[in-house]
């Protein structure tokens, strides 16, 4: 067992991938140049010299090499395609949407898509064109598998998933959870490094986790989010509020069940995400549990988000854009007074 | 040798494969004149997009690939599915929307393909191929394999981005891949001189660092030799071919078009040049083939094309709820 | 006073405002060809001839026309975009999202886009490709003002409110609305013609209306689903259940206040879209609702989306993906039995 | 007059127009670096791309454009907004996220910008900011105006589809714009020779039909000429052209970047090429200016950019609310 950063574990997740599975490769914006910095956060750094043929560098081209890591995939080999930044999907989207998503159905379910896209996300002052939470919008792409890690421990299992999948999976990375080291390291991050099994485990697509039990009100929250729940929940302990923390982990498939379970219990429900809170995935979980849970409902489900805004630069604006401990303790005291 | 820059001389081949070359041309042709029909007395459902005029391409472009060569294809796909090798049955089958369709009726015309003939499932994005065919030949190359990708786009899709990007990437890494545009001089209702500033859509490819040949698309022949000359590029390791296919689209552009925008003289002269008739013209006068036995190959292809008919419409139509399967894995 | 099909009257409405504001202008491909279509469904017809210098015609440039029109609009122009099916805004989506929406506040609030995209919608025979909803997507592109007009009357004034408008505004047309004629017609195509008043009306973005009153459950649904919906809500009349359709006519800005006053009133909500039911506009409004009128519900928000995968092609297959009124009428009876 | 064709030879110009040319360069130079410090020392937020090296870009080519001439910028904005006009003070005030910034603190250094000096928010989307230019071309075309719009994008750039999309459309409505390549050598990381198979960046120019130049991008005055040359072009109504500059980033690509990536030898002799000690060698050798003068220039510009820090840094922050307002008018 070692203890590893984000970036760490699945750095060493994809070696040892690729040597597990020869079919296994890695393809991307500066991720194989020797003497840099293996992607935008360090996450492949120094693969290219293990497998200097298995690490595809490309030209800026989000839409060609999303397609060409496709053709690959059709072909059999499997793909773990890199975006620096979730934002540059947005230049990748058809072939994301249209042709990854769409193409093993409109085969008639008769080809295999092994495709993975890994993409950093999150507010982190950059500015607004490296700063969007694209997780909500592409759970209107279906055929995606999605995948958010909080941990590396689930990094490494929700990788290790993803590869393994017959599917297209898209794995959304904090910019503040990488824990990326040197040059590379960000302002503002916080620690969500993991003792890492030896043992080779996957954490299934679609599995939910309790991260810290409770019996007043539920939480959901994904990635950064899910931090800043567990502070929350730390707070309101001292209010003698018991907060249930879910980390969903996979937003499609959805654990359903877990949180129904839990909603069911505490009867109360908060959920926090990161990004505008119009058609947001907030708004998709409390629809679904407000239909599910209805009657054991005992207040108001509320969402926490980010405002209807492209993310502002300044510091303070942007810690107001994205949601922290506080908004969230707010939102549970309104929930928990009712 | 260098592609397209041969003469018309079909001499040199075997009867029988310039015979396969024009029965093939004559069935993309029925296909498509009976799927009109059909699709104008609304038994079909859906829209089409028809290959009609450029029949020369497909058949000449995969008869010098191998069944485990892959194709993309377009929005007009059922040229290329024939040629590739799809049968007639399983298209229409699909074209219905029935789940013994190749793509069990989930794709429909603009997504029909079938992996085990070499055809990914045909993209109606235009130039979404591109990049896919690239990538089709990166895995080739990974592995070692000898195959190739041929991505079949209209002129239209050369000015798309996808094209761009994924036409430098295949030129960057010598990838075994041949771009084909089928240049039938519009896209959509819009001529191909308001949207590109080009003697030749083939003088693109310099600006990949590619080699680039404009090939008259009516001429079977001097499809499959332009075709065959980038295969051998391509198996060779010595990167991509772009290929411009110069031809016309005797038909509308999809559905019930009357092509108002087309000239007529344009039109006129076109369908003189149109690849079938010519072909069988030079077969007849070289004495490979008789009028008569022409006329039996349109027989026995028509006959082959009304069974599959039949069979589409007589097989069961998909449970609603079939829908649901299929999505993953 | 004429009736007007939705094509019709937006081919009107262009033609006005670019006689009446010579900063309009039209762009998009195979929009202005003489003995052409007038764009994929018909609204451009004949355009070219009056203002032959505004309508650019332009390559299968999704991305570039879209920052093209940008650009123009940042000089003062006014462009009125035109994708032909809405799906192909996944190869624009970077100019939309990026650029487009977030433009103006990227400059500190201190540049006017007046840029309005119109993009057809909806699944009708073509498959996948063909057939996408992005309204839902678009929720999460902050800076777009989304308008969904469901008739030929509110065609018309939404598109004017959209070209008078100094913010980007996209608006959704639904195909089987359009009521295109001759070779462009469609399929399972509705009447949505109105009578079209003479005088210079505009539907004021972010503007919902009662399209029927009823007193036992609100119904919202846009586009074709509201037509689905004043079809369930006959259907149900005659079995006693009196229902208040709700067009919210534009996503962005909602007209939360119209809502909430109607599901207060009925105290019961079924919210009906067409495209998947993950990420969709159907939760929001579910969670809002949810939120506002926790205590004034007495059954849960039930939900008639598109089940969470393409469009498929057989027409069986597209009937079962697309909502029709029988699911909205099942979802009002499980509503009002509760 | 073909851009780039001519000698490197400013004695034809004024003394001061060369001196103003120098004073932007150093300007621009001395911005950089104060900010580079401001942000290694942890006193500036955000991340940073400078401009370091590539001075004679931005300076050569603004200055033959005028104030209602437009660009737009990159990632890599600074230099190209000081020489468009926009102040030091401005632009700082911008980089410490401060309402009285050009872009209220909204924007950051990598959408700085000012439509009054002509600039638009820089776009940090690589290739992102060609369609706009062009747009922006369309509009002067449109309107009869004698504008001309100019997109700066980076090597890397060319292999983005929209730059593609962009260019084409430039190229078939001869439209006053100009696309400006600075090809520094590198994409981020990743060296040009990985990523385009031509001899120089600006052959791509040729599969638009455009005309394309290459320009010895840290020679301010070849640049300004080549510059001078395509505006004439544009507003002429002759169309597009596309310069690429070469050039070499002698500082990180962004934040603390050691640049271990370029080779060694390739970054000393990078520096002995370096625009600003160069034209200043070049000025004091034909006495237009002494070397004293020279530190003079240096002495000024440091004093206006350390008053600017000093005004950014009291400015007061913004409310975080203030995050609310300036969606939309
Ligand atoms: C990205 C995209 N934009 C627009 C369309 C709509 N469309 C379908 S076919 C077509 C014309 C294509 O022209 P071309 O590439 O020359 O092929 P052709 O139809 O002539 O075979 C257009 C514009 C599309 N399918 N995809
Ligand atoms: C669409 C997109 N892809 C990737 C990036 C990440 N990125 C920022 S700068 C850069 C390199 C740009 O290289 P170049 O265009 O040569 O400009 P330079 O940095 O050398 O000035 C990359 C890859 C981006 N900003 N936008
Ligand atoms: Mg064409
Ligand atoms: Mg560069």
């Amino acid at each position: 067992m070692a203890r590893l950063s984000i970036a760490e574990a699945l750095r060493q997740t994809l070696r040892e991938e690729m040597n597990r599975d020869e079919r296994v490769f890695c393809i991307g914006e500066d991720i194989a140049i020797p003497g840099g910095w293996g992607g935008a956060f360090t996450v492949t750094l120094g693969l290219e010299e293990d497998f200097k043929d298995r690490m595809i560098n490309t030209p800026i081209s989000e839409a060609g090499f999303t397609g060409v890591a496709l053709g690959a995939a059709l072909m059999g080999l499997r793909p773990v395609a890199d975006v620096q930044y979730g934002d540059f999907l947005l230049c990748a989207m058809d072939q994301m949407v249209n042709q990854v998503a769409k193409m093993r159905y409109m085969s008639g379910g008769k080809i295999k898509v092994p495709f993975v896209m890994r993409a950093p996300t999150g507010a982190t002052g950059r500015g607004t064109q490296h700063a969007q939470n694209l997780e909500s919008m592409f759970l209107q792409a279906p055929g995606f598998k999605i995948a958010c890690p909080a941990t590396a421990y689930d990094a490494v299992g929700l990788l290790r998933a993803a590869i393994r999948d017959d599917n297209p999976v898209l794995l959304f990375e904090h910019k503040l959870l990488y824990g990326s080291k040197g040059a590379r390291a960000e302002t503002g991050a916080m620690d969500a490094s993991s003792e890492i099994p030896e043992e080779d485990y996957v954490v299934p697509l679609g599995k939910g986790i309790v991260r810290r039990e409770g019996s007043d009100i539920t939480v959901i929250a994904p990635l950064l989010m899910m931090h800043r729940a567990l502070e929350a929940a730390e707070i309101l302990a001292d209010e003698g509020v018991s907060v249930e923390v879910i980390d969903p982990r996979s937003l499609v498939p959805f654990d359903w069940e877990l949180v129904e379970t839990s909603v069911r219990k505490t009867g109360r429900l908060v959920v926090a995400q990161e990004g505008p809170l119009r058609g947001g995935l907030c708004g998709d979980i409390a629809a679904e549990m407000g239909e599910r849970c209805f009657d054991a409902l005992k207040a108001p489900v509320l969402r926490v988000a980010s405002p209807d805004i492209p993310a502002p630069f300044a510091p303070a604006m942007e810690a107001f854009y994205r949601p922290d401990a506080a908004r969230i303790v707010d939102a549970v005291r309104k929930t928990v007074k009712d | 040798m260098t592609p397209g820059k041969e003469e018309y001389m079909p001499s040199k081949y075997e009867p029988t494969f310039l015979l396969d070359l024009y029965r093939k041309m004559v069935l993309i042709r029925q296909f498509e004149d009976r799927v009109k029909f059909l699709f104008l007395e609304g038994i079909m459902p859906g829209t089409i997009h028809q290959y009609q005029g450029q029949e020369a391409i497909a058949a000449g472009v995969c008869a010098a690939l191998n069944t485990d060569d892959i194709i993309t294809s377009t929005h007009r796909p059922h040229g290329h599915a024939l040629a590739k090798g799809l049968s007639a049955e399983s298209l229409l089958h699909e074209l219905f929307g029935k789940p013994s369709g190749c793509c069990c009726g989930k794709g429909g015309s603009m997504h029909v393909g079938d992996l085990e003939k070499g055809m990914l499932p045909a993209i109606a994005i235009v130039g979404g191929g591109v990049p896919i065919a690239t990538g089709c030949a990166l895995a080739f190359k990974m592995r070692g394999e000898k195959r190739v990708a041929v991505s079949f786009s209209g002129d239209g899709a050369v000015n798309e981005g996808a094209f761009h990007e994924g036409v430098n990437m295949g030129a960057i890494w010598d990838l075994p891949v041949i771009y084909v545009i089928e240049n039938n001089l519009y896209s959509a209702s819009t001529p191909i001189a308001d949207t590109v500033k080009l003697e030749k859509v083939s003088d693109r490819a310099a600006g990949y660092g590619i080699p680039g040949v404009t090939v008259d698309g009516n001429d079977v022949v001097a499809m499959y030799e332009a075709a065959r000359g980038a295969v051998e590029r391509a198996r060779n390791g010595e990167g991509p071919t772009l290929i411009e296919a110069v031809t016309y689209r005797i038909t509308g552009h999809s559905r019930r078009d009357p092509c108002n925008y087309q000239p007529k003289e344009q039109r006129r002269e076109a369908r003189k040049r149109e690849p079938i008739r010519r072909f069988a013209r030079y077969l007849v006068e070289k004495g490979l083939v008789t009028e008569a036995e022409l006329d039996m190959f349109r027989e026995e292809i028509d006959a082959e094309i009304e069974r599959a008919v039949e069979s589409a419409q007589a097989a069961p139509d998909p449970a609603p709820e079939f829908a649901l399967e299929g999505l993953w894995a």
